[in-house]
């Protein structure tokens, strides 16, 4: 069948101004969006610019705006989606050329909020335990991709990009609630700052947005929560 | 603003219910404070004494005015409303677990409340005005002019 | 172009698990920098699924010796021992290790690591299935990019993320650095270190149906090949029996882990007739022949017989839901089918290079078949050839891999550069790969030439001609049409010929790596005249250990490929018949 | 050369907030919300929809504030919702005013505006005598 996709494209080099293109494709109702990005890349423009690798949501680099809403373009297929298709890169963060944005405020968001496990006690010869129970209480977070389709979908993010944004908050959450963790005292003492989980007001977009299906905003709740009751 | 305008789309971000409500949230917030301060100078004419008082909210007297205060009616409401669906969310443990559960109860709340108290506040207006006026006066001359000398009781 | 200098102690290229785990080990002790043309965590690490073995005996009594033993067994003899031994022996302390760093592993009820079955990997050198892969669900690939990611954030490590890797500079057979492309500016950078690890992941893209990532394109074989260094063991391709099918996306070995049969069109438990002792659970050499004869005899469902399915409906929702989660989601995304009630279509699907960059069990790049170190420069992970996975890698070896000689990589880099002064390299360093460049950019743009042409060419090639079974005549003829594409390579042009984000030219270069890689597996594979491992010539059906238990080398020679062979490394275990 | 402990594991960097100030704005906020549903609701459903405000004169005002109860119910709902009020539109404008000094200037006249109505409101709730 024959699809009609709009992808709104903008090269740095020549371009004051996006601009919206429209491609004609031959494709199958099973193909991904991805597999229509490629097509366009490979047999009609090869100067598209978009971020991909492993084409079956795994490594979170093609979350875009598709047909107005945050998704991982290897992630959906065509059948799934409405006609024609509206390609356009995820908003918030500055565009680098076509799809491509710059990433790298989103990822020192990630790095504020200590990503890391910190536990200075001695660990001993073997693992460190942890019951099934306390290791199914962060779950959900471990799933996190940094695929960035939930910040970049927050209309707080939108109109002020120093918000650390839901991602950071998944990922502080990862370790706040890992027992095995000593640091979530101090991980909550840098989110109840003016740009930390208290800027979220509920807008639940990050959590359609999630490829991963996680529950972000159920994950910004707990770690608000969790911050009232150490403070 | 952080989306660079050189790549704006006009196109709009197609957000599920928690992001209009977010929106409606805002817009009713701030609608409220705006009209918080009003009232309040209105409010504060009464030191002034009856004549200048009365002679203020006189100006409210009328269909245009009502059709206001519905409105004013609606966005506490709604506000209200909505604002206990965000603190269950915020406060209680399993609220966002049941997101679209609230959504869908804050709505039918505000219409279950909305409607009857809108017909009321309506209603009401009609039934003064014919009761002040002159016979002959039809719910339509209520529409276009002011009250009629609303303090003969 | 805008050429920019920086000047390091060590420098790792990949930012998979093997090259963050190097960094781990490195960074604390010299400047060093980590380049990745992709976000850290974009790695292809990210994908793996199942789990890493360790005879960490959680579950059951377990002893490192049969680790090895199963490794050494499922390698079709063609591991070196010595480095098995390495390899199970350094499990424990690998896996420990990343628990300590924060790994979340699926725990058993008494907290500790959770293990479960995988193929290949049995108790007593062969008795039953053993419980030795410890796992997270079935993210495992993904915790541990994240895991290692995490605690080189925590250590401040120096990334230069979105830079691609096109050259190395070694002079007089010393390591001086490389030079890099900045994807998102277009411009060159020099990166002056002693002291270089390759960890650039797996080339699965020489074929169409595969598991592995676009990116996944052996740039670094690719790289140190064009500079005269030998690649070991390309004939040894991996092809996992389980690609959704037609898609090539993997549904993990844990699925028949945890009890997963596999049936033909008929229903029948058809790995009954090939392995009777571990049946599905054989190791996937074995698994994905057995699956091909089944479509080749005419057994495969489908219209076209031509897949055969993965059965889950037994194994009931919370298990599929609590150990199987993810995979059951890509059925559902791709194939619109519910595993829980149905079973899914399956084929097999390329997926993982045992050979590539010949290295020693310190990760050290040899430089020809009679092992003679190439200084400075070291390999670890997908890209490296220890070798410890022989002919056929058993399931959740490659976590460990990643994880054990990319560490060796780091602890090599340490002690090279701490016994070595600072090496300058020159200005014009970088001219080789700018005209390169700028020879792609003048070219007029042809789309007979242009790059997914060729490519798509290569790939639909290799998928008929060097896949699971082999033969001469197939052989012969890719190698025909190798010639050709390469050929057509010399003229390959682009159409864009702006700076920023320029990912067609990246496309383009790396379609010479793919050419190469190609090359190699196929020249190493017409040679090599017996069966092996996941290396299967239809006109050699037999093992041939007198003449062939032999790692082989593969040169570049001019416009051909030029073989070696090195003895296999023996050890505890002789050479026996590989039977399941 | 420098070796790492085990126990080195774990790099901290201290923390960018430091005061609760957001934390309770923002617990204030939600528990104002409650208070003010029975104020401002309450108030807005007693004069706009029982009693229409149509029948609204002096006289009506007056006789409610004879009762010290509807004083200082009147004098809360008017502290909480400024309180409620200005600190939401503080929030509105950390988001939507990208401009540092815009956004500082906005506040202050935020605070200022803020401030003298609340003055102005309790003034006169305090100072009404009834006339007559
Ligand atoms: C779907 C799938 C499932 C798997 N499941 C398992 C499993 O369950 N158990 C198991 O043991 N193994 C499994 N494997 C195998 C294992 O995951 C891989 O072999 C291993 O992760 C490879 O790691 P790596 O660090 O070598 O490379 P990768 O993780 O692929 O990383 C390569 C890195 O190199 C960088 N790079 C590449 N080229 C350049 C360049 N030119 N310049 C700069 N940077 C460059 C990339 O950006 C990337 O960071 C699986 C593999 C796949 C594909
Ligand atoms: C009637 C009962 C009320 C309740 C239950 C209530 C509840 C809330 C809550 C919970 C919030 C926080 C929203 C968030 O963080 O997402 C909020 C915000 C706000 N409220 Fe109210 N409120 C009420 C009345 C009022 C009144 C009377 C005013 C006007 C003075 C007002 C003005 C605001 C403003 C301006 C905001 C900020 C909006 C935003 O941040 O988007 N509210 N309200
Ligand atoms: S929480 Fe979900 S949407 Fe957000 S970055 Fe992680 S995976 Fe992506
Ligand atoms: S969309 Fe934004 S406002 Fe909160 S719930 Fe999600 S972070
Ligand atoms: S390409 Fe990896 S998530 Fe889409």
């Amino acid at each position: 069948m024959d699809v009609k996709v709009n992808i709104l494209r903008y090269n740095p080099e020549t371009d004051r101004k996006g601009h919206w293109e429209e491609y004609i494709l031959e494709a199958d109702p099973d193909e991904r969006i991805l597999d229509l990005l490629h097509k366009v890349k490979w047999f009609d423009d090869g100067s598209l610019a978009f971020r991909r690798s492993c084409a079956h949501g795994v490594c979170g680099s093609d979350a875009m705006v598709v047909n107005g809403e945050n998704m991982l373009a290897c992630q959906v297929l065509v059948k799934e989606v409405s006609t024609p298709i509206k390609i356009e890169p995820i908003r918030g963060l500055p565009v680098v050329k076509d799809l491509v944005v710059n990433m790298d405020s989103f990822f020192d968001s990630y790095k504020k909020v200590m990503p890391y496990l910190v536990n200075d006690t001695e660990p001993g010869e073997r693992e460190r335990l942890q019951s099934p129970e306390d290791r199914d209480r962060f779950e959900d977070t471990t799933k996190c991709i940094l695929c960035a389709a939930c910040t970049t979908s927050c209309p707080v993010f939108w109109t002020a990009d120093t918000y650390v944004g839901p991602a950071a908050i998944v990922n502080a959450h990862r370790f706040v609630f890992d027992s095995r963790d000593n640091a979530s005292k101090q991980r909550l003492e840098i989110l109840k700052d003016v740009d930390g989980a208290f800027r979220c007001r509920t807008a639940f977009n990050c959590t359609s947005a999630c490829p991963r299906g996680i529950q972000v905003t159920k994950a910004i709740e707990d770690v608000k929560r969790q911050t009232l009751t150490i403070n | 603003m952080a989306y660079q305008d050189i790549v704006s789309t006009g196109s709009v971000y197609k957000g599920r219910t928690g992001m209009w409500l977010y929106l409606f949230h805002r817009i009713t917030g701030v609608a409220l404070f705006g009209y918080l301060l009003l009232h309040i100078i209105s409010t504060a004419l009464i030191l002034a004494g009856p004549e200048i008082y009365e002679g203020a909210e006189a100006i409210y007297k009328n269909f245009y005015f009502r059709i206001g205060e519905v409105g004013l009616m609606a966005a506490v409401l709604a506000h209200a409303i909505n604002g206990l669906r965000i603190i269950a969310v915020d406060l209680w443990s399993k609220g966002s677990d049941y997101q679209k559960a609230l959504n869908i109860s804050a709505m039918i709340v505000f219409i279950a409340i909305f409607v009857p108290t809108t017909y009321k506040m309506i209603d009401s207006y009609f039934e003064l005005c014919l009761e002040k006026s002159s016979a002959g006066t039809t719910i339509v001359d209520c529409m276009i002019r002011p009250l009629p000398d609303w303090k003969t009781k | 172009m805008k050429v920019i200098k920086h000047s390091f102690d060590g420098v790792i290229v990949g930012a998979g698990g093997a090259g963050l785990r190097a960094a781990i080990e490195a960074a604390p002790h010299m400047k060093l920098a980590v380049i990745t043309k992709l976000y850290p965590t974009r790695s292809h690490t990210g994908a793996a699924q199942g789990g890493m073995s360790a005879a960490l005996a959680n579950v059951e009594e377990d002893n490192w010796n049969w680790h090895a033993f199963d490794t050494v067994k499922g390698s079709d003899y063609l591991a070196d021992q010595p480095a098995v031994d390495i390899l199970c022996k350094e499990a424990i302390d690998s896996v420990v290790e990343l628990e300590h760093w924060g790994l979340p592993f699926s725990r058993l009820e008494n907290g500790k690591i959770a293990q479960r079955r995988f193929g290949g990997h049995t108790v007593k050198e062969g008795e039953a299935p053993a419980f030795r892969a410890c796992y997270a669900a079935d993210r495992t690939g993904h915790m541990i990019l994240q895991t290692l990611y995490q605690k080189c954030v925590s250590m401040g490590v120096t990334f230069f993320d979105e830079f691609q890797v096109l050259d190395i500079k070694i002079d007089d057979g010393v390591c001086k650095g490389v030079i890099a492309y900045e994807i998102a500016t277009g411009n060159i950078h020099i990166f002056e270190a002693r002291a270089v690890t390759f960890a650039t992941g797996g080339f699965g893209k020489i074929y169409k149906v595969s598991s592995n990532a676009h990116s996944l394109t052996g740039d670094g074989p690719g790289i140190l090949y064009q500079k005269g260094i030998p690649l070991e063991d390309m004939e040894f391709y991996q092809f996992h029996p389980t690609g959704i099918y037609r898609l090539g996306i993997l549904l993990s070995e844990a699925a028949r882990g945890e009890g997963g049969i596999l049936r033909n069109k008929d229903g029948e438990r058809f790995m009954e007739r090939y392995a009777p002792s571990i049946k599905d659970l054989a190791p996937r050499d074995m698994v994905s022949r057995a699956i091909a004869t089944e479509i080749s005899e005419g057994n495969g469902a489908g219209p076209n017989n031509d897949f055969v399915y993965l059965d889950l409906t037994h194994l009931g929702a919370e298990t599929i839901k609590q150990k199987l989660p993810d995979i059951t989601d890509f059925v559902r995304t791709y194939v619109k089918i519910e595993p829980i009630n149905e079973p899914i279509p399956v084929q097999p699907t390329a997926h993982y290079a045992m050979g590539g960059i010949p290295t020693d069990v310190n990760a050290r790049v040899l430089s020809d078949a009679t092992g003679t170190v190439l200084p400075g420069v070291y390999s670890a992970g997908e890209s490296a050839c220890v070798s410890v996975h022989g002919a056929n890698r058993l399931g959740t070896n490659s976590l460990l891999d990643i994880v054990v000689f990319g560490k060796r990589a780091g602890q090599s880099m340490v002690d090279y550069v701490s016994s070595t002064k600072p090496m300058a390299l020159s200005e014009n360093a970088a001219e080789d790969l700018t005209n390169k460049i700028e020879n792609l950019m003048d070219k007029d743009h042809n789309l007979e030439f242009s790059v997914p042409r060729i490519r798509e060419e290569l790939q639909d090639t290799m998928e008929e001609n060097a896949k699971i079974f082999r033969t001469e005549e197939s052989l012969e003829k890719q190698t025909e049409i190798l010639t050709d594409l390469r050929d057509r390579y010399q003229n390959v042009t682009i159409s864009d010929k702006g700076k920023v984000f320029n990912t067609e030219l990246l496309e383009a270069i790396e379609l010479e790596y793919l050419l190469d890689m190609s090359d190699t597996t196929v020249a190493s594979a017409l040679h090599r005249k017996e069966s092996r491992g996941a290396h299967s010539r239809v006109d050699h059906v037999e093992r041939d250990d007198k003449n062939w238990l032999k790692h082989s080398f593969a040169f570049k020679n001019d416009a051909s490929v030029k073989l070696e062979y090195k003895d296999v490394e023996l050890g505890n275990y002789e050479p026996k018949e590989r039977k399941y | 050369m420098k070796s790492v402990k085990r126990t080195d594991w774990g790099r901290r960097t201290p923390p960018i907030g430091g005061t609760n100030f957001e934390l309770y704005a923002w617990f204030f906020m939600r528990i104002s919300g409650l208070f003010l549903v029975l104020l401002a609701a309450g108030h807005m459903f007693i004069m706009h929809v029982f009693n229409d405000t149509l029948n609204l004169d002096y006289e009506f005002v007056a006789a409610r504030w004879d009762t010290p109860y509807w004083r200082t119910f009147d004098w809360l709902l008017l502290t909480l919702s400024i309180l409620h009020g200005t600190n939401g539109l503080r929030i509105v404008m950390h988001d939507n005013i990208a401009n540092k000094t815009f956004r500082q200037l906005a506040l202050y006249g935020l605070y200022f505006t803020s401030t003298a109505f609340f003055i102005l409101g309790t003034y006169v709730l305090v100072a009404f005598v009834r006339e007559v």
